[in-house]
């Protein structure tokens, strides 16, 4: 069965001082998929991811990527394994130029990062694959734009192609379309498309527009536990998912209906 | 023979730092207060003097007086009050071939171990701090003691020095204490003090420590329990910031007093003009120095250390600082030193009224003798 | 802004613009080299020493915190632990060539870095500077209380001894030249590291630490290293002050050191490579002029104005002010 | 102020706030362009444009928080331009930030007794809790541990409390649950009965068309375009062009 | 007599207690420091040369102006409050919102000012302050000698410790500045002068370490650097309670005290060092500090 899972939790917990903000979730990330988590304000979805990338450390259960156990690794290790996310808060390295921010990613496979010694030029051989990169996030004009001046939505396309700098077998995007406008988002919605390709993607939002039009697959979490999991259509029509998430808004043709009246 | 047509003096003293009252600006102001006595020239050459700030730290000094001796011309260095400043100074005077007067400094082994032929250490060290006041209360009947010492070289030392004094005196120390330097409280050691029962509360330490820990043993009731408080290196200058109330009673030795006799008192109303304050033993040797120093140049006609030195050692000292004064090959100069008491409030008379001479210990008697010492220029003879 | 750039040409440019700048930094850091090699027929050499050992000193800091974001208050004690080693062993056994003692003065401080970057790197920002300054404290207690430091008196008279058994270093022109070498490899080895694919990691740890995690750096293992190498550092420039001044003491020690070298750092421009260079030889020479001339028992109420005023108008210090007027009106 | 007066702009009511020739600085970047709008007692306002138009900056400049301004902003017929944040706010004044503004280190009732009360007519606690039941219930916990809906609820019932009669309200539900996007719209309309001013900027403009007399359309920090509540269908091109719906 | 590691059981109470009084003295410096950091991230490196300003200024209102101890208690720390007030008025205003690190910096550079200007103003001996009457002596608790002016100190600390704490985490006053200390400019769009509040804030802290000053007056010598000397260790101690908490200060200034005092008993040489060690000890087992909230 881990064939096909890429990711799996087994009965993964998170208290905090009594307070259980993950309650006993078991995920199983198909190979391909996207994949969403969505769920109420407060329901742990990002404190999910924390777990995952270890940001926080889980209080019990298992972390499985490919079968194999991490749920001891570091960040850092486990990033290098190829769980890559990316911020609900724009992370940029703000002074240095677009380019330079993908190289950063780039380098991390060199295995030179400690050669104090070494030249900077022996990563100018990054920067081909570094311009491909940037290209396909149409930023490849703005390489050499210290990123502080890059425009929001921006930011976040060289973020996401930072993200994909890493290989990542699967990638954690937390709420990539928040604080974006409608146009953004559908930017955003196609450059998700395109990374997906060949890899697996996990992301939470709540703009059900993107759910419905991305993912293959979601989940549903509820006060840290896991309610229902399906695709887009059986979660929707789940009368709990509509009480505690969705309200009338569930049908997202519904809403641009409205919208257009 | 005057090098560059000069006599070039520089002062280097602590300007800023803990030091800064005992010697400081003002003993530049007595340096200068000599070369205007002595004319501002010697041989019709001129006197100059060039001053800097150590800052307290042996790395300043030593660039500062490397540079002078090096570079800018100086003849002779003045002043010199942290010991660590003064032995590393005389290091540099040595290898260049100028002269040092140290004032400032408390530690014997500038004329011990630390002796080079091209210094004099003026004023007083640790060995008749210990000695003068140790002995003499031990012989009031201080028999048993408790020492307070600050916890670096000077205060170690200073601990040695007194704990031999009592001990040959018949007397015994029966505990000693090392606090960190500094130390702004001083209740838990005076505790411990009062705790020992012994006569005597000696503190071996310098500054703010002494004069916190004479406030605390005040506040303590120390003395009205019976015990004897006694300051082993105390100045002028410490003494009136306490002030007579809080010090009151307490022994020291002292190298002068400003109030001890006619001359001194009169060169003392001079420097207060100037400075409004009255001297140290400190400004007072930097005085007198400089002028055995010119005096010196004067009769050879030449400012070569070696020369300067050899007349100056071959010139007993008789001024208004000291009375039978000499200098050793070694270095030291030995003079009459002073057991003095602090006056009580009543007795004083005004602000700067503040000690009773008690006793004179004679030259001879106050310092470290000749054949107790390890200073090379002494043994190898 | 067409859709049609080619990312190509995009490079070429960029390597164009590189290529003239460090033609421009070449030309620069020659003219200063020059400079260097001839400062010693026109002033005092044992002071210009100062000033180099001063001034990496305020390199290796500046390592930490211009390029790494990171604020030792502690760094008197590998300066100190630089010196006092290198003393230790110059006097007690006569003989051993000098850069030996150097060498093991670096070493000895490169370890304790190690030790206070063990103690240190899990906090950031003014926990950090905090754990640093309790830490050197220690250190600073250990100097007091041990033997082999002199004490309060410190070490003197240490011989400067011979490089490598052949040059006598007594002779100060000689003995300069050593310096100005050991300087220029310091200095030089910062600028490399800056530049390398480390220094770029450390770059980026500096703009944004969790970022840098995700992408797979161990961040604490690069904070590690850049602070062993500024504490090696640190730990040559005390080593080669000892030499030159023949005498280590409890100064480079104190806290107050650390304070200093900050300003030095702040003042010359942090993250600028000149920067602390031109800081320390500003500091320095003020701090000696002032002791020098009447303003004398001023100069630390001078320093602390000179504090404030950095801090309030030109916080990117001399050098960062200076690169800004000059990209101003020389684009 | 009855809703019946909307609608028409040139209808001239009582005129709470005009900005004029607005421009904002934030150090060396020049961020609005002169904005000019004007919002009557009653009306509830959108500003609507693409990320980093400068609505955002507007209502910030509005509340004197912003780096450098020039041009005019009258609130009741006042020019506030050399007026400190403080006084602005005691104008009656509510602001609602960008990103909540709940103090972490206050507990739910801290924050919501925080801003004091700048004019009567404010609701009252017990009010405020039967509009917000959940804050009820969390009244004891600090401000941090509220989950994302509760602490935007918590932002906008802090300042009904202080009786102020103009709120400007900031993206006020971005990442929030759909089910309570729906709830915060209701809040609104309650609102807007009782008669107070409302500027809205938002992101989600199905959340805000049905809720709002006119829209102002920003783009480049300046006002491109106005559209009220009747011309929407006939302006629905032109504003997709400009929002890129 | 039953002895404790060779030290007689009498003599530990006693040095239990001094620990204790210097410890609410340490409480004192660092609740100043930790209100300051607390509520307005502001690293204060100046602490020391205003408890020394606080000091000073008790022994001059004294002998300038007659004015007594009890008087100098309000006098002393109203004033030099006064000079925090300008301080940050004047110059911390102009950085903030700014890095820790420049705050750092500046107040480091203003402390070598103040102590600057009065080294040269007043030198470095010490002036010279005497114990007000009324505290003249001191009463026998059998194990020890208490002055009754050391007495008189942990009642008064503590009591201005809990005043503050009281002040800070249960009044509305309190909630502000807490709020203030997160998101400054918002409660300023509330309708609260914050610069004002600031200041304020500033100057209280500032006055805590006058009022520490003023109390040290009489028993420690009054000197330029005596607040150089103190201000590290204080620092050490408000980094272990956990910066910006302000009950951590005060325990832990009161913890520190006592742990002091048993090394003055039993090892005294190490005893201005003991306090670095326990930080760095403490920091290593739970980095925010005993009382800091988890980062
Ligand atoms: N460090 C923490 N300490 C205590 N409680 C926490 C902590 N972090 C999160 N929580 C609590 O855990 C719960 C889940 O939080 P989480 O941030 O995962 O929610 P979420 O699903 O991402 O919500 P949102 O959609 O608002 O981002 C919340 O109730 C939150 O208050
Ligand atoms: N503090 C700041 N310093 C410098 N520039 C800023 C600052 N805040 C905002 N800006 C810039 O001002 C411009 C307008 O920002 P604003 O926040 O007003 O946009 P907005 O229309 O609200 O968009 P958003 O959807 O991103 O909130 C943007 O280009 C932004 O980068
Ligand atoms: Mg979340
Ligand atoms: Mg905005």
């Amino acid at each position: 069965m881990s064939e096909e899972y890429v990711l799996e939790t087994r009965n993964l917990v998170k208290e905090f001082k009594g307070f259980v903000a993950v309650d006993d979730v078991n995920l199983n990330i198909r190979k391909g998929h996207i994949h969403a988590l969505i769920g109420p304000n407060g329901a742990g979805k990002t404190t999910v991811f924390n777990l995952l990338t270890k940001f926080l450390i889980p209080t019990r259960g298992q972390i499985l990527f490919n079968g194999r156990d991490i749920t001891t690794m570091k960040s850092a290790a486990i990033a290098r394994e190829g769980v890559v996310r990316s911020f609900q808060i724009s992370a940029v390295f703000p002074h240095m130029t677009a380019l330079e921010n993908i190289r950063v990613a780039l380098q991390s496979f060199e295995g030179n990062s400690f050669s104090f010694w070494k030249s900077g030029n022996c990563l100018n051989k990054l920067n081909h694959r570094a311009m491909e990169l940037l290209d396909s996030v149409g930023l490849a004009e703005f390489a050499h734009i210290t990123t502080v001046e890059l425009a929001y939505g921006r930011k976040r396309a060289l973020e996401l192609a930072t993200t994909l700098a890493m290989e990542p077998q699967l990638m954690l995007l937390d709420e990539p379309t928040q604080g974006m406008g409608a146009e953004d988002v559908g930017q955003v919605v196609e450059l998700v498309r395109k990374a997906a390709v060949g890899r697996t993607v996990l992301m939470v939002e709540h703009n059900l527009g993107v759910v419905s039009k991305l993912c293959d697959r979601i989940t549903v979490l509820a006060q840290g536990a896991v309610l229902t999991e399906g695709d887009y259509k059986t979660v929707s029509a789940d009368p709990r998912v509509r009480e505690v998430y969705m309200g009338s808004a569930s049908d997202p043709n519904a809403s641009e209906k409205e919208a257009n009246a | 023979q005057i090098s560059d047509d000069m006599v070039k003096i520089g002062y280097l003293a602590d300007m800023s730092g803990t030091y800064r009252d005992l010697a400081g600006p003002n003993g530049l102001i007595a340096l200068e207060m000599a070369v205007a006595d002595f004319g501002g020239q010697v041989n019709g050459k001129k006197i100059e003097i060039v001053s800097a700030d150590d800052r307290n730290s042996p790395d300043v000094a030593s660039s500062t007086a490397r540079r002078w001796v090096e570079n800018d011309n100086v003849d002779m260095v003045a002043g010199l009050v942290a010991s660590s400043v003064s032995i590393a100074v005389s290091d540099i005077l040595e290898e260049n071939g100028k002269l040092g007067i140290v004032s400032g400094s408390a530690a014997s082994s500038i004329t011990n171990e630390h002796c080079t032929p091209n210094h004099i250490h003026y004023v007083y060290d640790t060995y008749p701090l210990a000695n003068g006041t140790a002995s003499a209360i031990v012989k009031e009947g201080g028999k048993t003691w408790f020492i307070l010492t600050a916890d670096y070289a000077f205060g170690h030392a200073l601990e040695a020095d007194v704990t031999k004094v009592v001990e040959a005196n018949g007397g015994e120390v029966i505990g000693t204490i090392r606090h960190p330097f500094p130390t702004p409280d001083f209740s838990s050691f005076i505790l411990q003090a009062q705790g020992s029962g012994a006569d005597v509360v000696a503190l071996a330490n310098a500054g703010g420590d002494t004069t916190n820990a004479i406030t605390t043993a005040g506040e303590f009731g120390l003395t009205q329990s019976g015990q004897t408080l006694a300051a082993l290196l105390l100045f002028l200058t410490d003494v009136h910031a306490l002030g007579a109330e809080a010090a009151q009673g307490i022994q020291l030795t002292t190298g002068w007093y400003w109030d001890m006799n006619a001359d001194a008192r009169a060169w003392a109303d001079r420097f207060m003009e100037e400075t409004g304050v009255r001297p140290t033993m400190v400004h007072a040797g930097i005085y007198s120095s400089t002028m055995q120093y010119l005096n010196a140049i004067k009769a050879t006609g030449s400012d070569e250390a070696q020369a300067v030195r050899k007349q100056m050692m071959d010139t007993p000292i008789n001024d208004m600082f000291a009375t039978n004064g000499r200098i050793r090959e070694d270095g030291r100069m030995v003079h009459d030193m002073y057991l003095a008491q602090v006056k009580t409030p009543a007795e004083s008379t005004n602000e700067w009224d503040l000690y009773n001479i008690v006793r004179t210990i004679p030259a001879e008697e106050a310092f470290r003798p000749l054949s107790e010492s390890q200073c090379p220029l002494v043994t190898s003879k | 802004m067409s859709d049609s750039v080619n990312p190509a040409d995009i490079h070429k440019t960029m390597l164009d613009q590189q290529k003239s700048e460090h033609r421009r930094r070449l030309i620069l850091n020659l003219v200063l080299l020059a400079l260097l090699i001839v400062a010693p027929m026109v002033m005092y050499p044992v002071f210009l020493m100062k000033i180099l050992c001063f001034a990496l000193f305020a390199v290796a800091f500046n390592l930490l915190l211009g390029f790494t974001g990171l604020l030792s208050f502690g760094h008197a004690a590998f300066l100190a632990s630089g010196a006092y080693t290198t003393g230790y062993l110059l006097t007690t056994f006569s003989g051993l060539s000098t850069e030996l003692g150097i060498i093991a003065g670096t070493l000895v401080a490169t370890l304790l870095g190690l030790g206070f970057a063990l103690v240190a790197i899990r906090r950031q920002g003014i926990y950090f500077a905090m754990i640093t300054l309790a830490l050197s404290q220690l250190v600073f207690f250990f100097f007091v209380q041990s033997s082999f430091t002199g004490g309060e008196d410190g070490l003197h008279g240490i011989p400067r001894g011979q490089f490598l058994g052949l040059i006598d270093l007594n002779d100060n022109l000689n003995m300069y030249y050593f310096v100005l070498a050991v300087f220029l490899a310091g200095y030089l080895l910062v600028q490399r590291i800056v530049g390398s694919p480390y220094g770029q990691v450390l770059k980026a740890i500096k703009q944004n630490e969790p970022r840098a995690i995700s992408l797979g750096y161990n961040v604490n293992r690069y904070k590690i290293i850049a602070f062993v190498i500024s504490a090696g550092l640190a730990g040559l420039a005390g080593s080669m002050k000892t030499v030159v001044f023949q005498l280590a003491s409890l100064n480079d020690a104190h806290w107050h050191m650390s304070g200093e070298v900050i300003l030095m750092t702040l003042l010359g421009g942090t993250g600028t490579l000149l920067g602390p260079v031109v800081g320390a030889a500003f500091v320095v020479n003020l701090e000696y002029q002032l002791s020098q001339g009447p303003l004398a028992d001023w100069v630390d109420a001078i320093l602390g104005a000179i504090f404030v005023l950095t801090v309030l108008m030109f916080q990117s210090g001399i050098v960062g002010q200076v690169q800004k007027f000059m990209k101003k009106n020389i684009g | 102020m009855s809703p019946a007066v909307q609608n028409q702009v040139g209808k001239k009511d009582y005129e709470q706030l005009r900005v004029s020739g607005l421009h904002a600085f934030y150090g060396e970047s020049h961020i609005l362009h002169g904005i000019d709008l004007v919002v009557n007692r009653g009306e509830l306002v959108t500003l609507l444009g693409r990320n980093g138009a400068g609505r955002s900056t507007t209502l910030k400049a509005i509340m004197n928080m912003v780096g450098r301004r020039t041009g005019s902003i009258m609130i009741n017929g006042e020019e506030t331009m050399s007026c400190a944040p403080h006084h602005i706010a005691r104008l009656g004044v509510g602001f609602c930030p960008e990103h909540r503004g709940i103090f972490a280190s206050l507990n739910v009732e801290e924050n919501l007794t925080l801003p004091p009360v700048v004019r009567s007519g404010g609701m009252s606690l017990e009010e405020i809790y039967t509009m917000f039941p959940n804050l009820y219930e969390r009244r004891a916990s600090p401000g941090n541990k509220l989950s994302g809906g509760e602490q935007q609820m918590l932002a906008l019932a802090r300042i009904l409390r202080t009786g102020a009669n103009m709120l400007l309200l900031d993206e006020i539900t971005e990442g929030l649950a759909p089910v309570i996007v729906e709830k915060l719209g209701e809040v609104l309309m309650k609102l807007k009965r009782k008669g107070l001013t409302i500027i809205l900027v938002e992101q989600n403009f199905h959340f805000a068309a049905p809720l709002a007399d006119r829209h102002y359309v920003v783009e480049h920090g300046q006002i491109v375009e106005e559209v009220s509540a009747s011309e929407l269908d006939s302006k629905r091109s032109l504003l997709n062009g400009y929002l890129g719906v | 007599m039953s002895m404790i590691l060779g030290v007689p059981v009498a003599v530990l109470f006693g040095q239990l207690l001094l620990g204790l009084i210097n410890g609410a003295f340490y409480a004192l410096l660092s609740l100043g420091l930790a209100v300051i950091f607390g509520l307005l991230k502001i690293i204060n490196f100046a602490h020391g040369a205003l408890y020394m300003l606080g000091a000073m200024a008790t022994v001059i209102l004294f002998d300038t102006l007659g004015i007594s101890y009890w008087a100098a208690l309000f006098v002393a720390p109203i004033l030099v409050g006064c000079v925090g007030v300008a301080i940050e008025y004047f110059l911390l205003r102009k950085i903030a919102g700014q890095d820790h690190i420049y705050s750092l910096l500046l107040t480091f550079g203003v402390a070598l000012i103040i102590q600057g200007v009065l080294t040269n103003m007043y030198g470095v001996s010490g002036l010279r302050y005497s114990m007000p009457d009324v505290f003249k002596g001191g009463m026998n608790l059998g194990f020890m000698f208490l002055p009754y002016y050391r007495a008189w100190v942990i009642v008064i600390a503590l009591l201005v410790c809990f005043g503050t704490w009281f002040m800070i985490e249960k009044t509305k006053l309190g909630a502000y500045l807490r709020a203030g200390t997160e998101d400054s400019q918002l409660m300023q769009g509330f309708g609260i002068n914050v610069p004002l509040l600031v200041s304020l804030t500033y100057g209280f802290g500032v006055m805590l370490a006058a009022f520490a000053g003023a109390l040290a007056a009489p028993i420690y010598s009054v000197t330029p650097d005596m607040g150089s000397h103190i201000l590290i260790v204080v620092f050490a101690v408000v980094v272990i309670g956990g910066m910006g908490s302000i009950a951590g200060a005060i325990i832990t200034g009161v913890l520190m005290g006592v742990v002091e005092g048993l090394t003055k008993t039993f090892y005294p040489p190490a005893s201005s060092a003991v306090i670095f060690l326990v930080m760095v000890v403490v920091l290593f087992v739970r980095p925010s500090g005993l009382f800091g909230k988890e980062a």
